[in-house]
């Protein structure tokens, strides 16, 4: 072979071991932190460590975590939704209104589920079908959204609904397990699965940092980001029917400004905002870190904007830490 | 003679990688200096260090007898060194002009941009660099090739008095090669040192008078030009000789694999018919922006035909996208390697496997395993330099990622593949390998099309080629009668016979 | 000529207001009377100066959701200023104000600018942060009108020569954005980091200082636009213009920047916002149900989009000659 | 604090507002006067129910023993307090009330129909010759809003000549109930009044009144508090208001608690006792009044300036 002469190196595959790659992972960062927020807890709070207690305050976060994991896997994917909220609300919104034409809980489900897919089918069209910026579509599906429920509520408010619909947000599978904690752990584990281990997750990967290369590599992009943006719909429904369930109520301003919470979730969570990387497990990371401190800091009587103070300072630190740790190493090896 | 600025034990690394190590480079007023090595030795490299984009570990700089360093763009231009960089670093929305004078705007008395100045010596600028449109339109409007000449009038709106041309002529077509060699005369005689960066031997032999030769980050040689021949600076540039770039073999051609015809888009290209038989090189020979490109991207379904039909080992295809392409067995290795190629910010075995993906995994799952052996025999077999299968895609130089991008296509296991400027940018050595890998999967039964714009390599690796001009096909020829001068004559249009009873 | 003029976005907007205000002038027409269309740009003037900030920073390739956030925390400030000193002159509030603005503004460009984190990031942390400032600054507490100095109050109002002050001073702003964004280096750069960054560096313009002064700039305007606020509607607390970035940043979208950075002008951002105006001061005239609103904002917002994306389109080169041939 | 002191939680709509900073100064005296109470003053930082929520899920956390809500939502947080009460809270809603079965009781500041009376009483005694009045109330979704404004209408047909000919809303958004004035100006010109039952929105509107040259033309009227209205109603933007004082509601929300604490059960026809205020007589639906509004105009608003 001609080319033989060239003498080929064999280029090893990793130059690092698995352990010494988790260590220095951003996973690995908010395990510190993780543990720090919750051994504080412990110390601040004598009523923190208990089961019931911590269950409660799981219902702080699940709905929001539910999103974040198809909002991770839009944001790796270079695009963002920010209707998430407003699709709660018109999702809440025509389950009450099934609700006053006599429909049961199977079927309110049903139109939960439909009304986030049916949304998130409207950002998809509107994002790979006419190729419009999704920051600025979803700025605009945010208000249409929650518009139409304000057209359909007004003032009013949907209520009545099943007693066995109550079961999504106030109900408990095992002991202190409540449904919606439940439904969280599987959650991750099947977006962790879809996106780390397999070719779906892979093209979400590729689309994120080569949008161009990835649609030359055979990645159908226009359909994965479609998808995409059907999964946050979807979620967005699930999330409302667990909203809903436990509010027992609709009102059009049901999750007001969730969207931010639940990309500083993902972005908490390590997932690059430009797209192009993170990872689930940083995700859930970051929900269990939110959700205990708003748990903590409410066990103490703060303010919820002082929370919200800890959590910007948080997310800008978290993200600040490790520059400036490289920055010092490099300082210091030179 | 005194130097018009030296660079001395100049020393660049890279997390992980060792850029250079310890070279110098002395540039002379009125002379060029051919600054050669092959991909990744570090010359894009050392040009960024001396216009101020990289700071250097250690080492001086020194402009005329002072030392100096240069902490900013701004600073290198201050200091008088101007260069024309190997990637168009131009504003898309912004006018021609601004483009040229941007940072360095003629101000009037308050201080505030002079926009009728501006605009007139832009439109002197741009003549003197041999291009004479209207300075006042978007840039976006223009084509790269002329894109490229307001990359040139930039460098000169400088008042410089060494200019550096990191590969100016890789997107230029014959015509304004020609104008730039003039324009580098020019630059000589007035006294300007220039440093050339080139894979082109012929180039570098034309107007060069001296060379300095990298190797791995360090300089392995410099002299006078007139003293040396091409065989020489190659054992240099790889430490070995290369006995042939065009390693073409013989191969008996088979029956057609894929054929074409009435092939046409509203604005691009029409009435393109041709065939492509087994284990044939068909060459496409045009100037830059002929369509070449355009029309290999409506094989693989990213621009629509208006009309036409391909047929795939007699089978009439219908390819809506690439995904399709890819699993019907036509590949294309694309031309843009940042953008359409290499996918940086993924790792190299991921960038190899990815349109793969369907063979290394099992039921959509992902299988590394698979991977990393797919990934480690492609890219050893293009002879890939890396630290690990496992970085970055980013961290590896022009060429390297290059050899990335067609280890990626060649994995598929194509029956027609597509190269489009595969040894753009490419060493030599390099070049040999990606040509000996081109010949010995011709001679296994693969049908290649590949796309060049260079003679040299047009010539040396065709069975057959079609020349393209303006969207059409403009002549076909055997290799048994090649040669450049036909080439060119089809390609420019100056033997104006209509196609079909050219060949 | 005249497709010429339809392709260009400006006029675009300008035609769209014009019809939109034909339209409303059809039901009402005493909403397009010269005076109550004077009133309709002074209620939108704090939106048109915010805008013109935020354009800065998008033109950078960056966004600034903190913007409202900030403008709270100033206003806060402004209204503390004044009934601690009830003395101080009205100019020198706006002063300090701007300075605070600066400051707060400065705080986001140091971040992305020093420490490389992507601006929606340091905004969405700092937008949290800014609003729990004028918490812990007044632990919740509102300031009232009745607490504020008349000479406070009264500035915006004020009549000069038939426009009240507020709607002078966004003029103002407007014509020294046009005289920085299209006369001065700084201005440039500011296309050029957003249009290629990467090309940027190679011209000698530090991207992060660019984009660091584009923050100072959107923050002065806001903590202006902060003293502006709380005067007009003689009122301070923490919640003041929340969730006002979206209006803002919706405003500089219809207007035609281009949120991927390097496209857009003063004169789209101030349509843009006059657009924006224009639809919230006639739903309550023309009696649509003011549950309507969003809805119609936000069908506006996606329209916009699209009809800018069209207009951004490249309409590819044309290879085939055959125009020439025939 | 000592081991056996009661903690009873005062969640109010939202922290900050000046109406629940002067409940909290009752609720304060309350507990003084009690000696074993700690007044836990909470609530979310913005108007919503998941916020509040929240607040009580980790007042529940923290084993209070009675919680006092002013509720952002009639139904939605009832599934938290139903849990609050599963566990041995005592629960009562206050100012906003919460669907029955989400509290023991309700203690509104005053009978609705006395309200709804009163805010259409104010503005009609100013138009003796009748005229278009327009109302601002706060968030659509504000239960007290809706159902003062539902009183309103019913007994508007008492006051010849008042037309009622507009609803809108402001949000508790004091930008948003200023531009909804300038909207009800514009396309009623002759407005004579306008009722605006939020403390936010009466402020807002007063100012848009005199920034649109109205002083004299259009009254703004409705509840508001002393301290944010005394300018408005000397420049002459408002000739009277009215509020019940918000000092004594938390306050009696605080005794109502601790007397549920200690064992009082609430129930139709009950009596709870409000220390100095008295006691509150429960009806069918476990709801007490606790008071007139009173009115506020240009003789005695200085004077209550200085307290809320
Ligand atoms: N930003 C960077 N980060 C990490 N490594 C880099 C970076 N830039 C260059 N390198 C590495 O430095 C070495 C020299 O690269 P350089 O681009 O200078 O090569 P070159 O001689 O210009 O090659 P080519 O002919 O392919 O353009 C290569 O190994 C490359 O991978
Ligand atoms: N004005 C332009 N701006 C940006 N990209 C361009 C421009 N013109 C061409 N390109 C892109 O650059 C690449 C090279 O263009 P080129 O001018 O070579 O045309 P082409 O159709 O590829 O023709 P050929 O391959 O025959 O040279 C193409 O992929 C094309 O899409
Ligand atoms: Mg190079
Ligand atoms: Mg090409």
């Amino acid at each position: 072979m001609a080319h033989a002469q060239l003498s080929p190196r064999t280029i090893p595959d990793r130059l690092q071991g698995r352990s010494a790659r988790l260590l220095k992972s951003w996973e690995a960062l908010l395990v510190v932190v993780a543990t720090a927020i919750f051994l504080g807890n412990s110390l601040a709070s004598p009523y923190f460590l208990d089961p019931w207690n911590l269950s409660d305050a799981t219902f702080n976060f699940t709905e929001k975590a539910m999103i974040a994991f198809a909002m991770a896997l839009v944001i790796i994917s270079g695009e963002i939704d920010l209707s998430v909220a407003s699709i709660i609300a018109l999702a809440s919104t025509a389950m009450g209104y099934a609700v006053q034409l006599g429909l049961d809980t199977p079927a309110l489900v049903a139109i939960g589920l439909g009304v986030g897919l049916v949304c998130g089918a409207v950002n998809g069209l509107l994002i790979t079908g006419l190729g419009l910026p999704s920051i600025v579509v979803t700025i605009g599906t945010m208000s249409l959204f929650r518009g139409l429920s304000f057209i359909v509520l007004g003032d009013q408010a949907f209520t009545g609904y099943p007693e066995s619909f109550a079961w999504f947000g106030q109900g408990y599978v095992w002991w202190v397990f409540s449904f919606e904690f439940t439904l969280f752990v599987l959650l991750a584990v099947i977006y962790g699965v879809l996106l780390h281990k397999t070719n779906f997750g892979r093209a979400v990967y590729a689309i994120g940092n080569n949008q161009t290369a990835a649609l030359f590599s055979g990645v159908r992009v226009a359909r994965v980001k479609f998808a995409l943006f059907l999964m946050t719909g979807l979620m967005a429904g699930l999330a409302s029917i667990c909203l809903t369930s436990r509010l027992g109520s609709t009102r059009p301003s049901i999750a007001l400004g969730w969207e931010l919470e639940v990309v500083t979730m993902v972005v908490l969570g390590g997932v690059n905002i430009l797209g192009g990387s993170g990872t689930i497990p940083g995700v859930v990371l970051a929900a269990l870190i939110m959700g205990m401190v708003t748990f903590g800091f409410g066990l103490l009587n703060v303010p919820g904007i002082v929370m919200s103070i800890f959590i910007g300072l948080l997310l800008i630190s978290v993200i600040a830490l490790p520059i400036l740790w490289q920055r010092a190493r490099r300082r210091l090896s030179q | 003679m005194k130097p018009a600025i030296a660079l001395e034990g100049i020393s660049k690394s890279f997390p992980g990688v060792r850029a250079l190590s310890e070279v110098s480079l002395t540039l002379y007023p009125g002379s060029v200096t051919a600054l050669i090595g092959e991909n990744g030795a570090g010359k894009s490299t050392l040009v960024k260090i001396l216009t101020g984009i990289y700071q250097p570990d250690s080492g001086v700089i020194r402009v005329g007898e002072t030392e100096t360093a240069f902490p900013t763009a701004l600073s290198a231009a201050r200091a008088g060194v101007t260069a024309i960089h190997q990637e168009t670093v131009l504003f898309d929305e912004l006018s021609v002009a601004e483009n040229i004078f941007l940072g360095h705007a003629p101000r009037n008395r308050f201080g505030l941009i002079d926009w009728k100045k501006l605009n007139a010596d832009a439109a002197a600028l741009l003549n003197r660099a041999g291009a004479d449109f209207d300075p006042t339109i978007r840039l976006r409007d223009l084509g790269i090739a002329r894109k490229h000449l307001v990359a040139i009038a930039r460098a000169l709106s400088v008042d410089a008095r060494v200019v550096i041309m990191d590969e100016p002529t890789a997107a230029l077509s014959h015509k304004e090669i020609h104008e730039l060699y003039a324009l580098i005369e020019r630059l000589k005689a007035d006294g300007k040192a220039i440093l050339f960066i080139s894979h082109k031997f012929d180039e570098i032999f034309r107007i060069a008078d001296r060379y300095t030769v990298f190797r791995d980050g360090t300089m392995v040689g410099e002299g006078v030009i007139a003293d040396v021949r091409q065989d020489d600076l190659v054992r240099m540039m790889v430490g070995r000789s290369v006995d042939s770039v065009y390693p073409k073999k013989e191969v008996g051609i088979g029956e057609p694999v894929l054929t074409v015809s009435g092939y046409r888009h509203p604005t691009e290209f029409e009435d393109i018919n041709f065939e492509l038989r087994r284990g044939e090189i068909l060459g496409f020979y045009g100037l830059v922006g002929a369509g070449r490109s355009e029309f290999m991207q409506s094989l693989i379904g990213i621009t629509r035909p208006s009309a036409g039909a391909i047929r795939l080992d007699g089978e009439v295809l219908v390819i809506r996208s690439p995904a399709e392409a890819i699993r019907a067995g036509i590949v294309y290795v694309p031309e843009e390697r940042g953008r359409q190629g290499a996918i940086i910010g993924m790792p190299i075995f991921q960038n190899v496997t990815l349109p793969s993906l369907s063979h290394t995994s099992r039921t959509g799952f992902l299988r590394l395993a698979n991977e990393f052996a797919l990934a480690r025999e492609y890219t050893s077999r293009l002879d890939l330099r890396a630290a690990s299968l496992d970085q970055d895609v980013g961290t590896l130089s022009g060429g390297n990622q290059q050899k990335v991008v067609i280890a990626k296509w060649l994995a598929t296991k194509p029956k027609v593949i597509i190269l489009d400027e595969p040894t753009k940018g490419i060493d030599i050595g390099s070049k040999a390998a990606v040509h000996a890998f081109m010949s010995e999967l011709a001679a296994q039964g693969l049908s290649v099309i590949m796309v060049s714009s260079e003679i040299p390599e047009i010539m040396g690796m065709s069975d057959r080629v079609i020349v393209m001009r303006e969207g059409r096909i403009a002549g076909r020829f055997e290799r048994s009668e090649l040669t450049a001068e036909k080439l060119v004559r089809a390609a420019a249009g100056i033997e104006a016979q209509p196609e079909g009873r050219a060949a | 000529m005249m497709a010429k003029l339809l392709k260009n976005r400006e006029i675009l907007l300008v035609v769209a207001i014009m019809v939109l205000l034909a339209v409303i002038a059809l039901r009402f027409p005493g909403f397009v009377a010269p005076a109550n269309l004077a009133r309709v740009y002074n209620d939108t003037s704090i939106l048109i100066i915010l805008a013109l900030g935020q354009m800065a920073v998008i033109l950078t390739r960056c966004i600034d959701l903190s913007m409202a956030a900030n403008l709270a925390l100033c206003g806060m400030v402004a209204a503390m200023l004044n009934t601690a000193f009830p003395g101080l002159p009205i100019p020198l509030v706006i002063v300090a104000v701007m300075v605070l603005g600066g400051l707060l503004g400065m705080v986001n460009g140091t971040l992305v600018w020093k420490l490389d984190i992507p601006p929606i990031v340091v905004t969405l942390g700092t937008l949290t942060i800014y609003r729990g400032l004028i918490f812990l600054l007044t632990d919740g507490k509102w300031i009232n009108a009745h607490e504020m100095s008349d000479a406070f109050k009264a500035l915006p109002r004020q009549d000069l020569a038939g426009l009240p002050v507020l709607s002078w001073l966004s003029l103002v702003m407007i014509a020294l954005m046009f005289v920085v964004m299209g006369r001065t280096p700084l201005g440039r750069a500011f296309y050029a980091v957003g249009g290629n960054p990467h090309a940027a560096i190679y011209t000698g313009i530090d991207v992060g200082r660019t984009r660091f002064f584009a923050y100072c700039l959107s923050g002065a305007l806001a903590g202006l636009s902060g003293y502006l606020w709380v005067s007009r509607y003689a009122v301070a607390y923490v919640d003041i213009a929340a969730g006002f970035e979206l209006d803002i940043i919706a405003a500089c979208v219809i207007g035609g920047i281009s949120i991927a950075g390097g496209i857009g002008s003063v004169a789209g951002a101030v349509l843009g916002a006059l657009f924006l105006g224009v639809i919230k001061n006639a739903l309550p005239v023309i009696n649509i149900s003011p549950f309507a609103q969003m809805a119609i904002s936000g069908t506006v917002i996606i329209i916009a989009v699209a009809v800018n994306a069209r207009a951004e389109r490249r309409k590819g080169r044309v290879i085939l000659k055959k125009a020439e041939a025939v | 604090a000592h081991a056996e002191n009661k903690k009873i939680a005062l969640v109010v709509k939202a922290l900050g507002i000046g109406f629940f900073e002067a409940a909290n100064k009752g609720a304060q005296e309350a507990a003084k006067e009690l000696g074993d109470v700690e007044v836990i003053y909470t609530g979310p930082t913005s108007t919503t129910a998941e916020g509040q929520i929240e607040v009580i899920n980790s007042l529940i956390a923290q084993k209070v023993d009675a919680i006092a809500v002013s509720a952002n939502d009639t139904d939605a947080l009832v599934p938290a307090l139903k849990k609050a009460m599963d566990r041995g809270i005592k629960v009562i809603s206050w100012d906003s009330g919460v669907a029955k079965e989400g509290r023991m009781m309700h203690l509104n500041p005053s009978s609705n129909a006395l309200i709804g009376n009163m805010i259409i009483k104010l503005a009609a005694d100013h138009l003796p010759e009748g005229g278009d009045v327009a109302v601002l109330s706060a968030s659509a979704t504000a239960t007290n809003q809706n159902t003062w404004i539902a009183e309103m209408k019913k007994v508007q047909d008492n006051y010849k000549g008042i037309n009622v000919v507009a609803t809108v809303y402001g949000d508790d958004l004091a930008d948003k109930s200023y531009r909804e004035t300038q909207g009800l100006i514009q396309s009623h010109p002759n407005l004579k009044a306008i009722i605006a039952p939020t403390s936010v929105g009466i402020v807002a509107a007063a100012q848009a009144v005199t920034d649109a040259g109205k002083i004299g033309q259009i009254n703004v009227t409705g509840l508001g508090l002393p301290s944010e209205m005394a300018g408005h109603v000397k420049s002459g933007a408002s000739k009277s208001f009215a509020i019940w004082n918000p000092i004594d509601l938390g306050y009696s929300a605080t005794m109502i608690a601790y007397d549920l604490i200690q064992g009082a059960e609430a129930k139709p026809g009950a009596e709870l006792k409000m220390g100095r205020m008295g006691t509150v007589k429960l009806d069918e639906n476990n709801e007490g009044a606790m008071a007139d509004p009173f009115v506020y105009d240009a003789k005695n608003v200085e004077e209550f300036a200085k307290i809320f």
